[in-house]
Parts: C-alpha cells; structure tokens; sequence
C-alpha cells in the first residue's frame, strides 16, 4: 500500500468539479503526490483549535475559545482589527490567510493527553485543519505538539509553562509564545530579593508532575542564585484538594517563604489553605513570612478570592498594560465580551496572529515554510515588547510581568496588579541550558 | 511532637468531612439498602447553597461612577449590593460576610427537599433492583448534577471565605504551653461535624422515630409487619441524609473554594471510607473517616514519604484494600451485609 | 455398610451449644431421616457435612475419607449432592442448562477452562441432561428460564439436578417445606422412585411426619442438639420419649 | 460455519460486514454538504470504535456474564498502552511484539490483581478494582515517570535505543508504526463524486483484531466456560453444592477480560504511540461501564455498539455549537428560534456529558439490556407487538 495520506480537500474540490462536467461518478485515487498535509486549495482555510471545554479548565478553555474568534474576526477584515494594527509585521492586511477565508474548527481537550490528541485528529484527518492551537496545560501541549509533528501540521500552543514543551520535548513543527518555568524564576527572583532581601529560606510545595517539577527546579535555581537558602521542597499529589497536612509542616520548619508550584484548582486550594493557617501574618526569623505563586493566572486568582492580596508571582501578560497592543486587544476584547482577556486568552490571540502573518510572509501554507518564517522571527506591538521567535527551540523571547494580588481590587476583574515588567534581556537562557536539555527539535514534517 | 500534634488535627478535620460525607451514605444503605453513587453530589450541591446564597447577597445594582473610568476607558459601574443599601454597608456587610454560617438554614430546607424528589422520583424505584443497578443509576445521576452545576456556575473555583471573625488562627495550645497554631475555621467545622455527628446519633437514639428506623436498620421485614409505614420514615431519613452531606458541603466552602466536581473528588474517598467502617454501620462510618483522614494526614508527612515513596498518593487506598482482605466486613461491620 | 459416620460432633456458636456429642452413621442404600424440634441442631448438623461449617469436636467420615476442612464443591466432588430448603437453582439460565451444569461438573471437576468448544457440541453432556428431564418429567420445559418454573417444578429441578451428578449421597433439607399437599405427594413419590430404582443413599431432615414415615427406613431423633435416638420407623412411633420430645407437641 | 450455529453466524457476519465497509457506511454525508459534520469515517475515529469495541467486549466478559463490576478495569488497559510503547521504544516500530507484549503483560497484571480482588464480591469487589486502579493512576502520574512518563505520556522520541530499526528516520522524524512494513498511518481515499472515502491501514488492522475478538467472545459465551460464567452471577452457592470451584472460573473471566482491555491498549498505542496515564483512571473505567451496560451488558453485540455510540457522542456531537443549532432552526421565527436554541444549548456541544448522563440513567432505569433490548422491542412493535415467553427468552443473552 503506498503512502498516500495527500490533501483530500484539494481533491474534492477538483473531482467535484469533474463530477459535475461528466455529470457520472468519477472515482479518483489520490496519487497525486501534495506536498503537504491538508493543503489548503479552495477559497478557505481552516484552523484547528484545541481548547478545554469540558473538565476543571473549561473556564480558561472558553476564554481562549473567545480569543481564537476574535482573531478569525480581525484576520477576515471584520472587527475594529485588534493588533493587526499594532503588529510590527504588515503582511496582514484583513483579508484572510493568502486571500483565503479563515474558517476554524473546535475541539475539546478535556485536559487529557489521550483526549486532546483524539481531538487533534479529527480535526486533522476530517476537518482538514492545517494549525492546530491552544490548550491550557503542559501535558497536553506536549502531546498535541508529538501529534502534529507527525501528522505534519503546525502546532502553536497555549497555555504551557514548562520547560518540557521548548526544552526536552520540543518539536520542529511546535511553537510556544508563552513563557516559561524557567523565565518565571528569572523574571522573579529580583524582585523576590528587592522586597524580601537575600537571606530567605524557602520551601516549596510542587505538584507531583511534570509542569510542578521543571518548576519547582527553575525557582530553586533562580532563588538559590540570590542566596536563598532551600530548605525543603514536598510534592503533592494532583488530586490533593485539602493541603493542610502539606501546609501545616511549613509552620516549624523555619522557613520564611512558602513557593507554591501549584497551577489551577491546586493552586486555589493550596494558597487558600495558606492564607487559613495564618502564613500571612506569621514572623519568622524576624521577617514577614511570605508566600510566593510563581504562575499565577487570573482565573485563579478569582478562584482564590481574598486571599491573593499581597502574594507576588509571574504572568504572561496582563490586560492592565498600557503598551498600544495590549491596549488595542483588550479594547477589542472587551468591547466584544464585557470583559477583559486573560493572559490564556492573549497568548492563544497572538499565536494566530503570529501564524498567519508567517503564512502570508513565507507565501506558503506549507508547515516547512512556516516554521521557517516563524524561525528567528522579531516583532512587536503584541503586548510584550520586542519578542523573538528563537529558531533553535521555538520558544518566544519577551518581557515578563510580575504581578502582585491587589489589596483594594476596582472590580471583578482588576485582581493583579503589575508590580515589574522584567525585560527580556534577563529571561534568556542558552537553547542548551540544562533545564531544557536532552531533546530534539528534528526537523520539520510537512506530512503526505 | 507538635508536628504530629498539627497533623492529627488536621487529619480531624478531613476526617469530619469524610465522617459526614460517610455517615448520610451509611443512613441510606442501612435503612434503604441503596448504594448511592449521587451522595458526593449532594455534598457539592450543599457546598453551591453558600455559594448561591453569597450570590444572592450580593446581588447588586449599579452606579456610575463618573471619576473612575473601568478597562475599557468608559466610566466605572460601581456595584453596590442591596443589603448594603438597605440596611446600610455595616449591617449589610455583615450579612454579606456571614454568608456562609447563615447558608446553613438556607440549605437545610433545600437538601431535605433534594433528598425527598431523589429518593421519590428516583432511589424509591431501585430498592428491589441489584445493587449493581443502583451503583449505576445514581453514578448516571451524579454525572448529571456535576454537569447542571457546572452550566450554571461554571468550571472554576468560586471563593466563599468564611466570616472575618472566623478567618483567623487560634493557639490551641496555649493551654498546655506549647505552639500550636490552627485555623479557627477549621476547628469550627470539627466542632460542627461532632454536633451533626452528635446530632444524628441523638435523633436515632433517644426518638421513637429513631428508634423504629433502627429497629428497621437491623430488620425491616419484621418492623413492617407491626404496621409501621417504615417505607415513610425511611424516605424521612434520605432527606436528613442528604441534609448532613449538604451541611457537610455548605461549611466546607471556606476551606476549600467549591467547584463542580468536589462531589465526584470526594465520592471516590467516602466509600472507601464506608467500606472500611463496615457497610451500614454508622459508628464504623465515623470512626473509619476520622481514621481514614489522620492517617492520610501522618503518610503525608515527610518521614512516610521518604519511607515508600508515593504513599502519600496511595494510603487511603493501601487501607481500604488491607481492610477488606483482613477484615472483610470493615472495622465495624455487621455480618451478612453485602456478603453476596 | 454405613456410607457416613459422624462421631462426636460438637458444635459451638458462642454462648449456644447447637450440637454435642453426635453420632450417626447412615447406613449405604438406606433412607436415613433426621428429625427433630425446631432448634434441635438438624441445620447445624447439615452444614457440618457438607462443609458450611466445621464443627468443634469429632469427625465426620464419608465413605472412609474424612470431610472436615473441605471445601463444600470439593466434598460434592466426593459424591455428596444436598437439596436445599428453597429450592436453589440457576434462576437466570434455561432448565436445560440447568441440568448440564452438574453433568459437567460430574465430567469435568471443579474447574475446566473449556472455553472454546460449543455446549452444544458436547454430544455426552446434552444427552445426559435430556434424559434426566425426561426422567423428572420436564422435557417440555427445557427452554423455560428456571425462575419462572412453580415451586414444585423447582422442586425437581434441583432433584434432577443433584442426580445427574450420579451422588452416592444425597442430603434433603426439608424438601417439602411451604408444599402443597399434592406437591408433597408428588415429590414423595419421585423420592420414593429414586431411592428403589437408584443406588443412592439418601438422608432427609424434615418436619412432616408424613413424609418422614412415607420414605424412611432409619430415622434419628436429635433434640437440643443432641441424638435422642436412632430406630426403625415403627419403633420411633412407639417410642414415649420421642412422643414426649417431639411428636407429642406437634402431632 | 466457524463453529458457531447459524444465528451466531449471522451476527458475526453481520459485524464483519459493519467494519470492513465502516469507511462506507460512517461518511453518508457528501464532504462540502452541512451534514458533513455528522460524518464518523475518518481514521482516528473509527479505530476508537472498534478499539474501545474490544475493550467493551473484554469487560462485558466479566461483567456480562459473571455480574463481578470491575471499576478498574483501565488500568488493564493503561498497562497494555505502556507496554506496546516501551516494547516500540526499545525492540521495534513492528506493532505484533508490541500487541503480543501489552497482551501478557495486562494478563499477568490482571491475574494479581483479579487473585487479591476475588476473595471479595459484590460492592466490595467493586471498591477493591477501584483502588487498585487509582493507586496505578496515581502512581503513573507522579513516582513512576521514569517509566510513565507520567503527566504528558510516555512518547516516543528522535533518541530511543531501537534494536530492531532505527531511532530516527534519514529525514530526522521517529519511525511510525507498522506491520512488517505497513505503515499504520497509511490512508488510501476514494473519491467518489462529493464523497470522500478513507481506508486506513491501522483501521483495518484493528477492525480484523476486534472481528477475531468478538468471534472469540462469541465462543467463550456458547462454552461451557460461558455457562459457568453465568451460572456464577445465577447462583454461586448453587454452584459450589454442584461441585464447581467458582474462584477458578470467575479468576479466568478476569484474566481474560484483562486481556482484553490490555489488547485494546496495546492496539491504541499502535495506532498512536502515546500511552497517557489519565487511561487508567477511575473515571475512564466508569466509561467502559457506560459503554457496557448503555448498549447491553451480557449481550454479545450490546458492548461494540455502546463503545460506538460513547465515542460517537464524544467526537461528534460534542462539536455541534451554537452556530450549527441556528443553522438547523433558522426556519423558525426569530424568537422562537433563539428561544429553541436556548433550550437545546445545554445539552449539546461541551454539554455532552449531560445529555449522556441522562440518557444513561433513562436507559438504567427503562431499558436494562440497553440498546440491544430497545432494539428488540421495537422489533418486536414492528412483528405486531407479540409479548410472549418466547422473546423474553430472546433478551436472554444466551439464547
């Protein structure tokens, strides 16, 4: 049997039109070699996006849902445009991709490895999607990327934070503009010792997997760097709701920083569960104790109510930024849904953008053209400052915010507050630093 | 020392929560013989009455306030919620702020009323089909409830703090020396589970109501031969059941922010908890819950994870599988439930 | 020839000593009945030979082995079949099916993968399962499911049943409790039959003094867990003692 | 034929013909058309259908017959799914050692667990396969990454030590799956007019694997093994005063039925090589408890049907927005076609599981042989509603 996994929308479209000249059947075997999985040959184009709609992330899942609309809005000319008209890049000019209409697809993740890629598939093999994006957790994005390498599509990701998805388990044909476990411990770590000083001893709460551990590994690094001390660090386990035993023990360790690497209803939990044993008003050593969220999100941070108030942490990005991008998305955002993107929302915003501006540079919907269009690509007006795409591991190169719970919150939404935007210099790491070690790009799949 | 001390204390404290959750599921297998999946259901529907009942004080109307504008540049909507206006912002404050302690009227009525539609409309038609039948209908049931919950209130995790009073730590030790730091609300909740506990064991105990429904527990063919409506009293004692899982649920909320599938987490851990206690034995349920919870409380603690690494991820299930394969009717259990 | 000897067994539940110091033997081909008043240890004693329990003290020989400790499938293997109280048959399976199960188990013992073959192609099985319906009358009803038989029917299903097994002895736990008259009857006549046309020992608790006086020619009076005395029927029906204990209260 | 009789026959032809022209009869709908999003006839898809067919086939084995309810039974299959990937990850991308290995190894892990979990029956049997399977869940997940890699999945990777094959292909890409040199991937589509038609390699291997496995089903339930089986949800205690050893018998449905589920791991992995350590959860064994009962447990043709209908629901019709809904009801009046796709929007799209939450319950409590009896019944509606004994027999799963 040979090899003929080649584009069936191209064909369709050609053998429909046969049909209808020779007005009988005509069957057609697909030899004719396309170059590439799901070339795109009618007047649309298709994107997939893979997002939790169901299980304890549908909430960040439906914002990211909401961002990819808008994004298909702005590239087909509808809309007020958003950041196409800040973007640095001008190859967009509202028209769709190439001239192609964008038209999308939705799939559910659930935020299982299994599900997600079942999902991806199908938008692959029966919608003909030629991208895939989004989800909001590094397992999922890691085995969504390990799909799409091999079906021979581009995949930009979500929401993912650790080191994994650009370092161990990076892929020619994945891209992320999030930042990263190990930016986290960077972008933090000064502000950590400007407002704790550098005679800390932290201990660290992570949980039990992968994303806890790359972590948990870079925040220790970055702190130990200023002379923290570390002086324990437990794992919890995913399914712990009550981490009052977890919590408790940090009460006589003499520690006077508690690090939770915890994400989602984890997170919730464990800085509720914090904040209840009274870590916030506690002295040790003579200093304020402190507790420190080095992903922090704004979902969560509602999840987590009152209890944010003062805990410092990192984010992507943030609605509350005054650059002319972040102001022109969140304008569209808003407008649209009555209230403010979360950093899900901006990452999953960009990453289309950032697609179909390589499409259009590279002329080409071809996964090999892309990447390389997108491979040690610099822009800016997206929210982040001057960013680059690092061709050698695929990883967005930007500022990073740390945020602070915000005492006397305005609304519903203003829950952080920007307290330093760490330049970009500070967060870059070599593409063979040790955290991010051990895997291979390989090279890039066009699929067929 | 104190480690440990801290560490039994908060293994109390899961323990009340597994005991509650344990006690209503032991009430309805002893009295009706149902094995209830939906019961971790009930438990998350009692955690949403705070937060519907938080939502309902809060709900607010809005001004505009012409100085402030909100992120999209146009004037800021200032909501104020209408207990503040009417009874002013330190009263209405107040009610806003003990929402929780107050939902539990609020839910009572509510989870009764729950518990009365279930087992009517639903549990009533299963008492003569297999247990298998029953695992399976009410997990059906448990799926639906998580998911109407999940429309209306969404995925996320929703805050209801408990009332400032209550928000702080206490020094349990004081009296004895020692340092002993420990959530107030915490101890709230081990004490209101011991009143419910106390509450339930009172109400079989020392009411005639009680009493026939013990009677039937034990025997139900003979009590009904006396001419007692025991089906009656029995659907009565699926209402409290729910009630006490709903009340477990509504000042569970300040500990851990409720979302929609608190019940499917804690499902799960109750039977476990139930089996270990022995089927339908409401002591062996208290006791294997507060066991259950200081236990998971100790293999959490560094010394039992360096020991066997993971134990922490496993305990509540290395027990339950140890219990049962050398006391298979539980701690407690009475023989001949469940044997066949 | 006696087939069973039971010496000495004692039997403790708690603070109830439900049997002491019993002693058996039943005699090959015979029809041994067990009487006795209610609570006079006769289900205690059933259960101890046919492994439910074990009895505290003495020993309980078949056919020169002893069974104690035994599994109960095991000690059915050596040749014990035991008709319960209620009848207790496979509800959800055909009547044929029914009765190829202890064919099978008489084929096969305890366990045999035999997972590929078709039932219906064991040849030796199925016939031997049709003529002991034809025997107990119920041929026409093999395709029935065995819940919805009426109770007599059951009755000797679960007869036909043990026989298939080919047992060398055959246990009756009050075989007609809850019977209709003609129910009775019939099925004293189908033990009758089966104890003149089959090599079979058969011992029978029961309460009915007719059908303990219609079969038995060996009966034993056990009266608070002890053998009162073990006669020929007519000698039984003499017998002040058991007329005091037993017969006097309930005849 | 085959050693079946003629109704047997019949049905398993009918199964065979049902998966070989799948490709067919799943893509009804021209591509371009607007039904074409209710088109099942893709490559992924279809190999879940039959996949979780042999997975729902396995479990109906034990719980069909013997009435044991395993809520455990992923980690059988999570096991399998491990297994296949280590065996490409260090022997060879040919998927028969793999297979082969998931097989054996889900059998021995089912035996341990199936010996521990039998001395107790009833809920507690239950409760026992539960924890044991969310220790493996738990475990996978976190201290076992080294061999689970557990939150992302054990992947294959450019470095795998492969005896038998490369670690990475002249282009730079891992290998892909295949039988003696045909690729899994592989797709061949027929276009037909408007019609779009995929015929998959791995599809095709699957659906021969789940035909031979619901052919072995069909032998287990017609031998006295089955009635064993049977005769052990009947009457147990019957069973031992007739001289059978019920442990044996119920131990070897287990073990089977592992085996089973582990075949069906191994299979998935095949088709995808990524074993991902939410398979072995609780929550994913209460699926294939669905999938049993929701098409007929006991019954031989009720599980592969329940595992499509699930899958079919989870793929498809979890993908209906509410833009499609408009499409449907534009029809109507304005206002009263916002008011219809308001009513409908909770229980389609992301509200799948409702709607499958309810419809389990309905079938619980309506129709306790599933769709298989729904089927009847309307068969038998249709023959003019003749109730007697005789189709009550029919129900029974072993007529």
């Amino acid at each position: 049997m040979s090899k003929t996994d080649v584009s069936r929308r191209g064909l369709l479209k050609t053998s429909a039109v046969a049909g209808a000249g020779l007005a009988v059947p005509t069957i057609f075997t697909a030899q004719s070699a396309a170059a590439f999985t799901n070339n795109p040959t009618g007047g649309t184009v298709t994107l997939g996006f893979n997002v939790p709609q169901t299980g304890p992330y549908a909430d960040e899942g439906a914002d990211e849902l909401r961002a990819y609309q808008l994004a298909v809005e702005h590239l087909n000319g509808e809309g007020d445009g958003g950041m196409l008209n800040t973007f640095s890049s001008k190859a967009l000019e509202g028209s769709g991709i190439m001239g192609k209409k964008v038209e999308y697809v939705t799939g559910d993740t659930q935020t299982k490895s299994d599900a997600a890629r079942a999902s991806a598939k199908s938008m692959i093999e029966k919608d003909g999607a030629i991208m895939i994006t989004g989800g909001s957790s590094s397992g999922v994005a890691v085995a969504v990327q390990g799909l799409c390498q091999e079906a021979g599509v581009i995949f930009m990701a979500g929401l993912t934070h650790s080191n994994d998805t650009t370092g161990k388990d990076k892929k020619a044909n994945g891209f992320r503009h999030f930042f990263n476990a190990y930016m986290s411990g960077a972008a933090l770590a000064p502000v950590l010792k400007n407002l704790y000083g550098d005679d800390r001893k932290a201990y660290h709460l992570t949980a039990d997997y992968t994303w806890g551990w790359t972590q948990e590994e870079s925040i220790k690094a970055a702190t130990e760097a200023l002379g923290w001390e570390t002086v324990n660090t437990v794992k919890t386990p995913l399914a712990a709701t009550d981490f009052s035993s977890y919590i408790a023990p940090v009460l006589n360790s003499g520690a006077d920083v508690l690090v939770l690497n915890h994400y989602g209803g984890n997170m919730v939990n464990s800085l509720t569960n914090a904040v209840q044993f009274g870590l916030r008003e506690k002295e040790v050593n003579g200093k304020n104790f402190e507790i420190v969220v080095p992903l922090y999100s704004r979902l969560m941070a509602k999840g987590a109510g009152e209890n944010v108030k003062g805990i410092h942490g990192s984010t992507n990005w943030h609605w509350s930024l005054q650059d002319e991008g972040s102001k022109a998305f969140v304008r569209s955002f808003g407008t649209k849904y009555g209230f403010p993107p979360s950093q899900a929302a901006h990452t999953c915003y960009v990453q289309t953008l950032l697609y179909a501006d390589a499409v259009q540079r590279a002329g080409s919907f071809n996964p090999c053209a892309v990447a390389e269009a997108l491979e040690d690509f610099e822009f800016d007006g997206m929210g982040n400052g001057k960013t680059l795409y690092r061709g050698e591991d695929h990883q967005c190169f930007k500022d990073v915010l740390v945020v602070r719970g915000k005492e006397n919150p305005t609304s519903e939404f203003d829950l952080l507050e920007v307290v330093e935007v760490t330049p970009r210099a500070q967060v870059e790491y070599p593409a063979d630093h040790p955290m991010f070690a051990g895997g291979q790009l390989g090279s890039c799949n066009p699929g067929a | 020392m104190d480690a440990f001390l801290l560490q039994i204390l908060n293994g109390l404290d899961k323990g009340s929560a597994y005991a509650l959750i344990a006690l209503g599921l032991t009430l309805i297998f002893g009295t009706l013989g149902v094995v209830n999946f939906a019961h971790g259901a009930l438990f998350m529907i009692g955690a949403f009455c705070a937060v519907t009942l938080q939502k309902i004080f809060s709900l607010s109307f809005e001004t505009v306030d012409p100085e402030k504008t909100d992120f999209l540049g146009n004037p800021l909507k200032v909501k104020t919620p209408y207990v503040e206006s009417w009874f002013g912002p330190e009263f209405g404050g107040a009610i806003i702020d003990w929402s929780v302690p107050l939902a539990i009227l609020f839910a009572i009525p509510i989870m009764v009323a729950v518990g009365f539609i279930m087992e009517r409309g639903l549990i009533k038609h299963f008492y003569k089909r297999p247990h298998a039948d029953q695992i399976l209908v009410t997990f059906g049931l448990a799926i639906v409830l998580q998911e109407v919950i999940k429309y209306f209130y969404g995925a996320n995790p929703i805050p209801t703090p408990a009332p400032d009073t209550l928000n702080g730590v206490a020094n349990l030790g004081a009296v004895i020396g020692m340092d002993l730091i420990y959530p107030v609300w915490r101890i709230v909740y081990f004490c209101f589970a011991c009143l419910i506990i106390g509450a339930v064991f009172a109400f079989l105990q020392f009411t005639t109501f009680g009493m026939v429904v013990r009677a039937g527990m034990a025997d139900r063919e003979t009590v009904g031969l006396l001419g007692i409506n025991i089906d009656r009293r029995f659907t009565i004692m699926f209402g409290i059941a729910a009630a006490v899982a709903g009340l477990a649920g509504v000042m569970y909320t300040p500990i851990n922010s409720p979302n929609y599938h608190m019940g499917m987490d804690f499902l799960v851990l109750s039977f476990v908890v139930v089996v270990v206690g022995g089927m339908g034995s409401l002591p062996g349920a208290v006791l294997a819950g507060f066991v259950l919870g200081v236990l998971e409380s100790f293999a959490s603690m560094e010394w039992a994870i360096s020991l066997i690494p993971g134990i922490n991820q496993i305990i509540i299930y290395l027990v339950a599988i140890i219990i049962l394969l050398v006391r298979p009717r539980g701690l407690m259990g009475r023989k001949g439930v469940m044997e066949d | 020839m006696s087939i069973l000897e039971v010496k000495n067994v004692g039997k403790r539940f708690g603070g109830l000593q439900a049997l002491s110091d019993v002693n058996l033997s039943v005699k090959e081909n015979s029809v041994h009945a067990i009487i006795g008043p209610n609570g006079a240890g006769k289900s205690t004693l059933l259960n101890c030979l046919v492994g439910k329990l074990i009895p505290d003290t003495g020993s309980v020989m078949f056919d020169g082995q002893s069974v104690l400790g035994r599994a109960p499938y095991e000690i059915n293997q050596m040749g014990i079949s035991r008709v319960f109280q209620t009848p207790e048959i496979f509800g959800d399976l055909t009547v044929l099916e029914n009765m190829m199960i202890p064919c099978l188990a008489k084929r096969d013992g305890a366990f045999e993968l035999n997972a590929i073959a078709s039932v219906m192609s064991q040849r030796d099985i199925l016939d031997k399962a049709e003529a002991m319906l034809l025997e107990m009358n119920m041929a026409e009803k093999r395709h029935m499911h065995a819940a919805s038989l009426s109770r007599g029917d059951k009755r000797r299903l679960e007869i036909g049943m043990c026989l298939s097994q080919e047992p060398r002895l055959l246990l009756l736990d009050e075989p007609t409790a809850g019977m209709a008259r003609a129910d009775t009857n019939n099925t004293i006549d189908l033990l009758k039959q089966i104890s003149d046309q089959r090599n079979i020992t058969i011992a029978i608790i029961e309460h009915d003094m007719h059908v303990v006086f219609s079969l038995a020619n060996r009966i034993t009076v056990l009266a608070q867990g002890t053998p009162l005395v073990e006669d020929d029927p007519e000698n039984i029906r003499g017998n002040p003692k058991v007329r005091e204990a037993y017969l006097g209260e309930t005849a | 034929m085959f050693g079946l009789d003629k109704r047997d026959t019949t049905l398993l032809l009918i199964v065979a013909g049902l998966t070989i022209f799948a490709p067919f009869l799943l893509n009804p709908f021209p591509t371009d058309s607007g039904l074409a999003q209710f088109n099942a006839g893709y490559p992924d898809l279809m190999q879940r259908f039959v996949i979780f067919g042999i997975f729902a086939i396995g479990f109906n084995i034990l719980f069909g017959l013997t009435g044991y309810l395993s809520f455990g039974h992923a980690a059988f299959l999570g096991v399998g799914s491990y297994s296949a990937v280590w065996m490409f990850k260090l022997l060879s991308m040919n998927v028969l050692p793999a297979i082969i290995l998931s097989v054996i190894i889900s059998g021995l892990f089912a035996l341990v667990i199936g010996f521990i979990s039998l001395r107790r029956s009833g809920i507690y049997f239950s409760i026992l396969t539960l924890a044991f399977a969310q220790m493996s869940f738990s475990l996978a997940y976190s201290v076992l990454t080294p061999i689970t890699n557990g939150e992302t999945g054990l992947q294959l990777t450019l470095d795998d030590p492969r005896v038998l094959g490369v670690s990475a292909t002249a282009d730079g890409s891992i290998p892909v799956t295949n039988l003696f040199g045909m690729e899994m991937r592989s797709t061949y589509h027929l276009i037909v007019g408007p019609w779009d038609f995929q015929f998959n390699m791995g599809y095709y291997l699957c659906a021969l694997v789940m035909i031979a496995a619901f052919y072995l089903s069909i032998r287990i339930f017609r031998s006295p093994f089955g009635m064993m089986l049977r005769a052990v949800k009947s009457n147990q205690q019957r069973m031992n005063y007739t001289g059978l050893n019920s442990k044996p018998y119920t131990l070897a449905a287990f073990v089977i039925s592992g085996m089973y589920a582990g075949l069906a791991g191994g299979l998935m992995a095949s088709m995808d090589p990524l074993a991902g350590a939410e398979r072995m959860q609780w929550t994913a064994s209460g699926e294939v408890v669905l999938m049993t009962i929701l098409g007929g447990a006991g019954t031989l043709i009720g599980p592969v049907l329940g595992a499509g209908f699930i899958k079919y629901f989870e793929n498809i019709f979890s993908k209906i927005n509410d833009n499609v809904l408009h499409g449907w009801f534009s029809f109507l009046p304005d206002g009263l076609e916002d008011f219809v796709v308001f009513i409908i929007h909770p229980f389609i799209g992301k509200g799948w599981h409702l709607t499958l939450g309810i419809l389990f319950m309905l079938v619980v409590i309506y129709l306790p042989g599933g769709l298989v009896e729904g089927g009847q019944r309307i068969g038998n509606w249709f023959k003019g509603r003749k109730k007697s004994d005789a189709h009550q027999s029919k129900t029974n799963p072993a007529e």
